[in-house]
């Protein structure tokens, strides 16, 4: 089959498939799969892949049809019925469906050129309309709403007040955040690394003064570690580790 | 283009602009000098008056306007307003209530009273007439203090705010206690 | 109100709303029931019919609406700021048709019928305004779900869904014997 210069721009791979049916007078139900996937295989080879996304599209049905090829050559697989399977049929169903949305949508562009061009409105509600509030029904606002139940839900609400108040937590001083300067905690540790070359971890630990300290210490331990600044040995589980600095300056 | 098509075509430039048109950009589109145009109008506006019409044609200066007769206000606000559901919702009684109670209050007042904003209750209530602003308290910021309205005492049906519910500085004295009691059972199991 | 106070008044506010209007609202503004208010439409819409209007009332589902008549295209283009006619490439009307017939329908369920991706297609019929969310499908990963909106029935010139040409097995049929005739055609030649 002779390539055009000019490729015809499809839709898709059932676009395509579509047009080398159509093209070659076949019955869509009766699929010569051998002639149509070599022309399917001729056209896609002659695309200019430069979407690979579109091109993955056609690929993909190009493994179908070859897929469907092979099995033509097998023996028929039959259902449970007994019925020879068409491998076929799959493909044809989806082609069917396919044409008949890409009919529709020829019968809709007719409908849209026939269709007059007509123009809407805007909106010009007269501006006392739109500004229009209604009065306010107080009988109906108010509803089964009385005093005495206004009343309750005040009382019920300095209750939840006072119930948020923790009489005992209250009393205590406030709690405040202490700010640990990572950047410097790290200098630190990488200038006592420098300078004690091997020493014990808990050392070192024993050094910070606060929970949040030591925490930061051994995440710095871990990440200088990483970076094979420094070596980690622990002789039993449990016994104290030495950290050994690797890069002696 | 023969006088139907003319003026059906004035109808629609009418119509479609919404606005006031110039005469003289109406005449120039059915390519009739002005008098001619007015004359078309005219019939328009004939057509208009009819019962059966809910809109009229509006000169004005030397331009025409479509619009609806007077007489269709009702029906616009009918069809223009979307239906309101009104009822108190629960924050917007929790706010009413503080309010009635601890008048003149500030915006920060009721909300420390109930923990979360109350900005859309405080608005809903203004809206509703139910509240309204007292002045601005003597405080940092200057705020608003809120009480509430005479609508407010007609709707509940009480004369003035004395007759009230009562509510006394006991009242809370006892919710304490009774909080520290809670507390203390609770350390003890 | 009388007849002719019904009738204006149903004129004066889909004058005035500019945009469609549900027959229920109209009917509840004349207090009217469906079908009353259905018989005073027709009568609106034989006036306009006539050859000295330039406007008509659409149908479209169960809303009306008041337009220019399509023949007027022309003259509003000379003064008003019109919209430009959407052009729809065939893979937007692909996707547009399968919306049309399989609504509510997801970005899969097109993408597996056309066997290509289709997003842009479907964010240029968003763009549009000839398609819209009409909520999510209860699937795994809960895909949004789309449908044609009224600006579809309006362009296409179809008064409800329904109006759509039919699509059905039929078709396909047709199909099916239009492919044999090619190919007996080709034998015989």
């Amino acid at each position: 089959m002779a390539i055009p210069v000019k490729l015809q721009v499809f839709e898709g791979p059932l676009d395509l498939l579509l047009h080398l049916i159509e093209k070659n007078k076949v019955d869509i139900y009766d699929i010569p799969i051998v002639e149509i996937t070599n022309q399917y295989l001729e056209y896609i080879r002659a695309m200019q892949a430069e979407d690979m996304n579109v091109m993955s599209e056609f690929l993909v049905m190009a493994a179908t049809l070859v897929d469907i090829k092979c099995k033509m050559l097998l023996p028929k697989e039959v259902n449970e019925e007994g019925e020879e399977q068409d491998p076929r049929a799959e493909l044809v169903e989806k082609l069917l469906e396919y044409k008949m949305y890409k009919y529709m949508s020829f019968e809709l562009k007719d409908m849209q050129l026939e269709n007059g061009f007509s123009l809407c409105k805007k909106e010009t509600l007269p501006d006392d309309v739109k500004n229009f509030r209604e009065p306010i029904d107080y009988e109906q606002l108010i509803g089964e709403m009385n005093l005495n139940k206004l009343h309750e839900i005040f009382n019920f609400m300095m209750q939840r007040k006072e119930d948020k108040i923790d009489p005992i937590r209250s009393h205590y001083g406030n709690i405040e955040k202490e700010e640990i300067d990572m950047d410097a905690k790290a200098l630190y540790i990488e200038e006592y690394v420098a300078t004690h070359k091997k020493f014990s971890f808990k050392d070192l630990l024993e050094k910070q003064k606060s929970k949040a300290e030591i925490i930061v210490t051994f995440l710095i331990i871990l990440e200088l570690m990483k970076t094979g600044i420094i070596t980690i040995l622990q002789e039993n589980l449990f016994d104290d580790i030495y950290i050994t600095a690797v890069k002696a300056a | 283009m023969d006088t139907a098509n003319k003026i059906a075509t004035l109808e629609a430039i009418l119509f479609a602009m919404g606005e006031s048109v110039e005469l003289t950009k109406l005449a120039e589109v059915i390519e009739e000098d002005k008098d001619v145009t007015k004359g078309l109008l005219d019939k328009l506006k004939e057509k208009y008056a009819s019962d059966e019409s809910g809109i009229e044609l509006l000169e004005l200066e030397d331009s025409y306007q479509l619009a609806t007769k007077p007489g269709m206000y009702d029906a616009l606000v009918k069809i223009a307003k979307t239906p309101r559901r009104m009822q108190l919702s629960e924050s917007v009684l929790e706010t009413l209530s503080i309010i009635a109670y601890k008048q003149p209050v500030t915006r920060l007042e009721i909300e420390s009273i109930r923990g979360v904003s109350s900005d859309f209750a405080v608005n809903k209530l203004l809206e509703y007439g139910l509240i309204c602003e007292l002045g601005r308290k003597d405080a940092p910021g200057r705020p608003l203090l809120f009480g509430t309205t005479e609508e407010f005492l007609r709707s509940f049906g009480v004369k003035s705010l004395k007759d009230l519910p009562e509510i006394d500085t006991l009242q809370i004295e006892e919710f304490k206690q009774e909080a520290e009691q809670e507390i203390q059972l609770s350390l003890k199991l």
